[in-house]
């Protein structure tokens, strides 16, 4: 069975109005910059996208956002982004914000096969909001807790360092955030990659995404990379 | 008074040899630069690294190497990288000794309020509930009050709630405090600032006890 | 009649290209040897491996590589290993396309029992609950009757069930099954036996339509 | 702060009789053999012992039950082993077989913080006695789940292959096993590794436990690494 896709638009090819997706990724920091840019060119619309983050006014997400193509973001911060904040204020786009640790725990669940989790985060905040309380004494303390449920999306579409024909994945530093979890999670998972290899040429000790979770992948081609945040510190003078 | 700098000085005293620490963005982050020598820390970055280092010397950033702020770093020896499942995992076990992180609003029962202000744009809450709901020791460092000269140290939150109960020290320019079951416990003073200075500022219940020593930095 | 090998051949005719396959032990595992030419299936081993290969050459057996029988064992190009949590995690979100096990008993609704016998030294059920409970199609290959004669394919489990209407095929020496709704469907005899000899082995009920074509193998 | 330990005796020192413990290891696979040689020379008693096996009668968590250290063993199976089957049948032991699956997601869930989970494992069966089942929608059907608690163990002791000064661990191939969910759920983790290195010298992309969940670490001597079935094939002659 051949998993290898020749690229983004290929992989993408099936993906329908109204989808729900989830987008791997921390700010522009391991996102799946081809997936996205052929879903721009794809003009797919009515998506619901479930990533930690929104990009910004001209890249990642945000270059869906900027042709309307979002209907809803599930995200745990949706930072800067004039575009994402019209839209949100117009009423134009839906938003739901969620912990980001229940955001990452909600896709290992789906990954894993639970169908809810429980965790502390939000108890007691509008987080908790029409949600099930639990009581638990655990780790030697009495605590509530919030019951979760399991993310389901359509497709999961996640950028990874290298992989290899059977779908094997690995990351690169901090680059590796939630694609591992959304890697899991899709009922499709379609994995961009910067170097794509012969089943075999990775160490099957230290995949991070074993292939079974991965239908679908290609090698990515012009890797931005683009940088929020650049911080620096001046080397002393000798 | 206690500048920004200051402020992360004094909670860099804190820290003890060994710890596992979270920093959040803004004053927290100073935090970094005062460990005290002979005190080994690992610092945490909630997407995904222990061990985060300095920033990297300019031409060498790296657009995979990230904080959670999404700023450029670098890591020491003995770090590891690991997805945010496990991140979040390791947070909620309880495993991140210290979180250090800034408010808008702490209550004097330690409820805080760092996300969201109504009527404003909402940026998400990112990371902050699920350090504040399993962190077995949350420091905040903030101002005392706000712009329009209001105290942050309140009866009650008046804005929407990050998480319930949690804080346990507060250091502003004003002083340092520990929340307990009696309010904002006045443990130290900033050099140049008196009890009633503090006592103006703080609409909270404010526990001041005995002789108040000065803060040494 | 079927000898164990012709059973394993017959399971391993399911086969489909790229299947995802756990193999129990006995039976199943043998299922491994008769995979057909250009079908690839990637062998999963529930303690931690997807990419099973066979037995190593004599000299090359590594303790730190086993299957779920404890069977030294070596790997396939693209092999890869996880820990026991990923393993029933994958298994559990029904990423394993394929589970092939042996039983004790089967019931016409699907129940299986194959872990316990009330009496005797009870081993453990492993990982068979789990793959029960979560597999998408379960294959059981065993005896049609047992040791003194008795059917194993029931009205009821009479032993403690591992997994509830999981069943979905069954191989004995007698033919193939489908249990569906109606119970255990006949779909194909064994070469040599008659529709009278399943009915006088089979306890549950059997539904027989049609001319039943004898087993290609 | 120092979590590197001389050895097995110095590092298992502070158990106490009637602590829990959890083993790593699948059989005789990745188990800490150094520790569990200590603890029998230690001689402590009483111990509930979380292992997925409990060893042969010769070798592994064996050693322990030849000495009548153990009360309880919580398995999923515990196979070819005679004097357990003797203390069990006498009521000398107590043994708690859960499924393996749910075996290794309730050291994940401690680990992770999360006081239960969902698993459809043992629903229906006798596993499924006393416990809470809850229905849920997911992944396309409709079905019973029980609830399982975390796990909650005194200490874990677990085998790695590599481990650094930080206690940051790498597994081999299967013995990988439980020995990461078990060295995360730990209230104190031990770790013994058959190579112990500088901080540093491990790749930060490649640790499968991180030091975090680690409290002490040493190097081990002397793997015996007893193969429990022998399987080979033959080479064809040329």
């Amino acid at each position: 069975m051949n998993k290898v896709y020749t690229d983004a638009a290929a992989a993408v090819a099936d993906i329908q109005d109204g989808a729900t997706l989830m987008l791997g990724g921390f700010g522009l920091c391991g996102i799946p910059e081809n997936s996205i840019a052929a879903l721009v060119a794809k003009k797919v619309t009515g998506l619901t996208c479930i990533s930690n983050n929104a990009g910004v006014d001209d890249f990642g997400i945000g270059l869906m956002l900027q042709q309307r193509q979002v209907k809803k973001m599930i995200s745990s911060y949706v930072g800067e982004n004039a575009e994402f904040e019209r839209q949100l204020l117009s009423g134009e786009l839906e938003v739901e914000l969620i912990p980001q640790g229940t955001l990452a725990t909600r896709c290992l669940a789906a990954g894993y096969g639970m169908p809810a989790i429980f965790t502390p985060a939000g108890v007691g905040t509008e987080v908790a909001q029409g949600k099930e309380v639990r009581r638990f004494e655990f780790n030697g303390e009495e605590k509530d807790y919030l019951m979760e449920y399991a993310f389901e999306a359509d497709f999961a579409i996640v950028k990874a360092w290298k992989g290899d024909t059977q779908g094997n994945l690995i990351y690169k530093d901090t680059a590796r955030n939630f694609n591992p979890m959304m890697a899991m999670a899709g009922k499709i998972t379609i994995a961009e990659v910067e170097e794509l290899v012969p089943a075999g040429e990775l160490d099957p000790n230290f995949i991070h995404t074993p292939g079974i979770y991965v239908h679908r992948i290609f090698q990515g081609v012009n890797y931005e990379k683009r940088i929020e945040q650049r911080t620096v510190r001046k080397r002393n003078a000798e | 008074m206690l500048d920004k700098n200051q402020i992360a000085k004094r909670i860099a005293q804190e820290l003890r040899d060994g710890m596992y620490v979270n920093l959040g963005i803004g004053i927290p982050t100073l935090v970094a630069n005062y460990i005290p020598a002979g005190v080994n820390v690992v610092l945490q970055s909630e997407n995904g690294l222990l061990g985060m280092g300095p920033f990297p010397f300019e031409g060498e950033e790296d657009p995979d190497l990230i904080n959670a702020g999404k700023q450029t770093i670098t890591t020491v020896p003995g770090s590891v990288f690991f997805d945010s499942a496990m991140s979040f995992g390791m947070i909620r076990a309880g495993k991140v000794d210290l979180t250090v992180l800034g408010a808008m609003e702490v209550a004097d029962n330690g409820d805080i309020a760092n996300w969201k202000i109504p009527g404003k744009m909402v940026k998400g809450m990112g990371g902050a509930m699920d350090l504040v709901a399993s962190a077995k020791n949350i420091i905040v460092a903030m101002q005392h009050v706000n712009k329009a000269g209001e105290s942050k140290l309140l009866k009650q939150c008046s804005l929407p709630i990050t998480g319930v109960g949690c804080v346990k020290k507060i250091v502003t320019e004003l002083g340092l405090f520990d929340v307990t079951e009696r309010g904002f416990e006045l443990r130290e003073l900033a050099p140049g600032v008196t009890v009633a200075e503090v006592q103006a500022k703080t609409e909270g219940r404010l526990v001041v006890e005995g002789d108040i020593p000065v803060m040494n930095l």
